[in-house]
């Protein structure tokens, strides 16, 4: 026992990979799991706010665009329940956890899409933080989670890219659709802001995350990293951050910028976003009339072993 | 048959198929019927292309311009939610598919220019369509017997308009694919009897004026813009 | 409160209303519901009048645009089906017509001018859907146990939504009438908790702008036309 | 016994009116519930076609007004079905003869409303016909039979003149306005020529109807009256009713015209019209679905009675 602990230690010192195969304690464990299943449960969820207009795209090329981005986000999950899978627990079980409402997703996904301008949005704001997020991932201690994560940021830039594209399309456009893109912008600045979690005075789990090479930024220092990255892209867009605070500090070498409302962030946590209720209830319902389909699928396939 | 027909085939079933994105039985699914919208909206936009300005042409028309067949603009769900039921899903991608693939195939061998190349790339999609149709019909009608009766119900319902998926095609060759699918399903191949059609000529349901609202209701708030 | 708040509370409450004519669950109720539609409507129309063109206010302008509270919006069916759940058609009027009523009392009392004409006529109007929706609150709350369970999470599922109700109107002044028929229904009264808002500032649920789409596409697709 | 056939057969011959304390022949009887109940069920399902436009009609104005007409069907069957039950049988009987499809109602309703046009259309020629059909009806030997229909006709032309006026500013609008208008007449002629039923060397029962004093002129002298009406009214609409052969007959004093394909009637009758399916399960629905409602309205009266 005293070997593979030590082989822990010194794969986590060493910035090398842990495996399935390799021992590793119990709260890393649980820890992962937890992490790569809400992961995953968001790519899930996160698929109905924009699924949301690929009825209603105003053009055959961007509904075809966002139609194979919303396939990737499903993708995405399927990858990241394997990935959760090889710390042992079944997707099915990973699944109930979220339709029982005892895992999260992310938050961002409870806001609701208002127009089509918000696909733009969600791609530049939404996809962009969450390659602020997740880049450092690549890097994770555990190494399925690692590789699972090489291959979805290389598709959410992509993804970021496109939404970047569609704003952009829209901010050239008519007096109408620069509205349009502003009030999105609007509406998405702050909760893209909260998706970097609570300030580090106010983060739990955060200190053994990073000694175990899961986490390797601070949420404060992945926030700045994002407005850093925004500032310059708007100033480009020709779209206005809602925040009359934010301006370059020359001493700190960043932009100042009014951090987000963390109350209505918990709130949102804790079940009471605008779109919480129908985002579990859509999911719950995919998930609850189609209980005959899939024990059709099983019941087939016993008979034809 | 003319190419808008076969585009506008594609179009709205991609429409049709597109609204079970995150819907879907399971993740693997959402995955796969997205493939398959995907694949129906190439071939649209293709086809659509080469007649003229691909969104003009989506966006633009009225249902009577469109000649699409009854069968893709039927709603999954008969209420008109977009929660439809799987199996008439199933149902129906396996009655086009099986058209489509045929269709597909003819064109490619005789058709030069635009169609012919969209052809040829399309029927390699169309058979992966069809089987994936012919697995899942297989699973339901030869499932349980709730799955069995579902199915059941969306063939029937489905049958009187899959006579409309000829022009190029026999019905006869249409049924040497379906028919077998049907029978190792453990289903009753319905009698032919009422034979709705129209699509061809512009003559659709009800329902595809309330396809076409939504599809094209973005597109329309805003004369004149590039997306 | 705006007079478009108001107009906009009856235009969508209208919409929703009249979907479901021919769907009702008795015939007498499909009189009464259109009834109630076209006396929303009325007051929809004489308010959009008296602030500008109703036609171009109804159909040219977007979700952002609207003033609507949000609880009127929602669709009678979750899932989005034009054929909704009567125990949710049943809750939204409750809580819409004891608003509304108080509303046009005060405004009917205190406004010269069009918005005090309309709300002395509509008045009398919302007493009777308060009367209606009350009679089928103690029906449904105080029937079958299928028909109260329904009841209840219709009730739980909109109460929320009710806090978007004030303005000119107390909230005491509007349990003092719902809780006595909750009551009466014997049906629970719901915690006051998440308080969703936004309808009166144009930020409104994923769900207007599909209600829209659909109010408007005949219009829009004829730009310019009279009718 | 012989004193009440006697008084019968009295009020027949006078043209005076048959009351349901009246004695009556059996056959009587029948032929007038199987009459009025597919008027009553023609009234119904005459809701939808019409019902398909309301979410979607292009000014408010217009909206309220068949909002209001469609209010006024369910009126209509809601009298024909109480002149019904004046002769012993009860409404839910009747509804459940409509749903299990033992009873029939107007074919015409088996056609699909698809244009905002076919609202019109179906006010000027639908309604037309049916006014052309009814009017006798008001002087039918069943006395709350006539009665309703005194009413019902009164609406109805009111209804018509709706329906007109909807054309009349479409034939006056846009380019694509007129084509709607054209298009929606073209696609109703006939079906409208066909509600007149089959033509009298084919018909049946309409002898014993004529003796009655329940139906007054023959099938196809209605329709010659229908068609004589619609030919001026469609020359000042400026719609080109479908039918090359049409043309006034300075001997016969009337329009000479193509009649209806019986045959396609007849497919439609019998269940094979383009809406039959849609029509049957939409009525279907509205009944079952609700039968939670109409269970509690029962129990909550039982509490409370």
């Amino acid at each position: 026992m005293a070997g593979v602990v030590e082989y822990f230690d010194e794969l986590i010192a060493t910035d090398q990979r842990v495996e399935p195969r390799d021992w590793m304690p119990d709260a890393y464990r649980a820890t992962l799991i937890r992490q790569i299943a809400q992961h995953a449960h968001s790519e899930i969820i996160g698929m109905q706010p924009e699924a949301n207009w690929l009825t209603r795209a105003p053009s055959l090329a961007r509904k075809a665009i966002l139609l194979a981005k919303v396939q990737d986000e499903a993708g995405h999950g399927l990858y990241l329940y394997a990935a959760a899978e090889t710390l042992g627990v079944p997707r099915d079980e990973l699944v109930d956890a979220l339709l029982l409402g005892r895992h999260k997703y992310s938050s961002i996904f409870n806001y609701p899409t208002l127009s089509w301008a918000d696909v733009g949005t969600i791609g530049w704001l939404v996809d962009g933080a969450a390659i602020v997020n997740q880049v450092p991932l690549t890097r994770c201690s555990y190494g399925p989670y690692a590789r699972a994560m090489v291959r979805i940021c290389k598709e959410e830039s992509f993804h970021q890219r496109q939404g970047y594209d569609v704003l952009y399309t829209l901010t050239r456009g008519t007096r109408e659709q620069r509205r349009m893109a502003q009030e999105s912008v609007d509406r998405w600045w702050y909760p893209s802001l909260a998706m970097f979690g609570p300030p580090d005075a106010a983060s739990t789990h955060s200190e053994q995350s990073m000694a175990w090479g899961i986490k390797r930024h601070s949420n404060d220092d992945l926030r700045q990293r994002f407005v850093d990255l925004c500032v310059p892209q708007a100033e480009v867009l020709g779209v206005t951050l809602p925040d009359p605070d934010l301006r370059w500090n020359d001493e700190r070498g960043h932009y100042d910028f009014t951090p987000p409302d963390y109350d209505e962030l918990m709130a949102v946590v804790a079940g009471d976003g605008p779109a919480n209720r129908d985002r579990m209830r859509h999911r719950r319902r995919a998930h609850d009339q189609h209980q005959w389909v899939r024990d059709a699928a099983a019941a087939y396939a016993e008979k034809n072993r | 048959m003319t190419a808008l027909a076969i585009a506008d085939d594609a179009l709205i079933a991609a429409q049709r198929l597109l609204a079970w994105v995150s819907r879907a039985p399971t993740m693997e699914e959402d995955v796969a019927l997205a493939n398959i919208a995907l694949d129906q909206l190439g071939v649209a936009r293709a086809l659509l292309s080469s007649l003229g300005d691909e969104d003009e042409l989506a966006f633009h028309r009225e249902a009577h311009e469109f000649r699409n067949c009854l069968l893709v603009e039927l709603p999954d769900d008969p209420g008109g939610s977009v929660w439809g039921d799987f199996g008439v899903l199933t149902a129906k991608l396996l009655f086009l598919a099986a058209y489509q693939k045929m269709l597909y195939d003819r064109l490619a061998d005789s058709e030069p220019g635009a169609l012919g190349a969209v052809a040829a790339k399309a029927r390699k999609e169309s058979a992966y369509h069809l089987d994936h149709a012919t697995q899942w019909t297989l699973r339901l009608g030869d499932g349980t017997a709730e799955s069995h009766g579902r199915m059941q119900d969306a063939v029937d319902a489905l049958w009187p308009y899959t006579h409309e998926l000829t022009g190029l095609i026999e019905r006869a060759d249409w049924l040497a694919i379906v028919e077998p699918v049907l029978a190792k399903a453990t289903l009753a191949r319905p009698a032919d009897g009422w034979q709705p059609t129209g699509g061809r000529v512009g003559r659709h349901t009800e329902h595809l004026s309330y396809l076409l609202a939504e599809m094209q209701s973005t597109h329309r708030a805003h004369p004149g813009a590039t997306w």
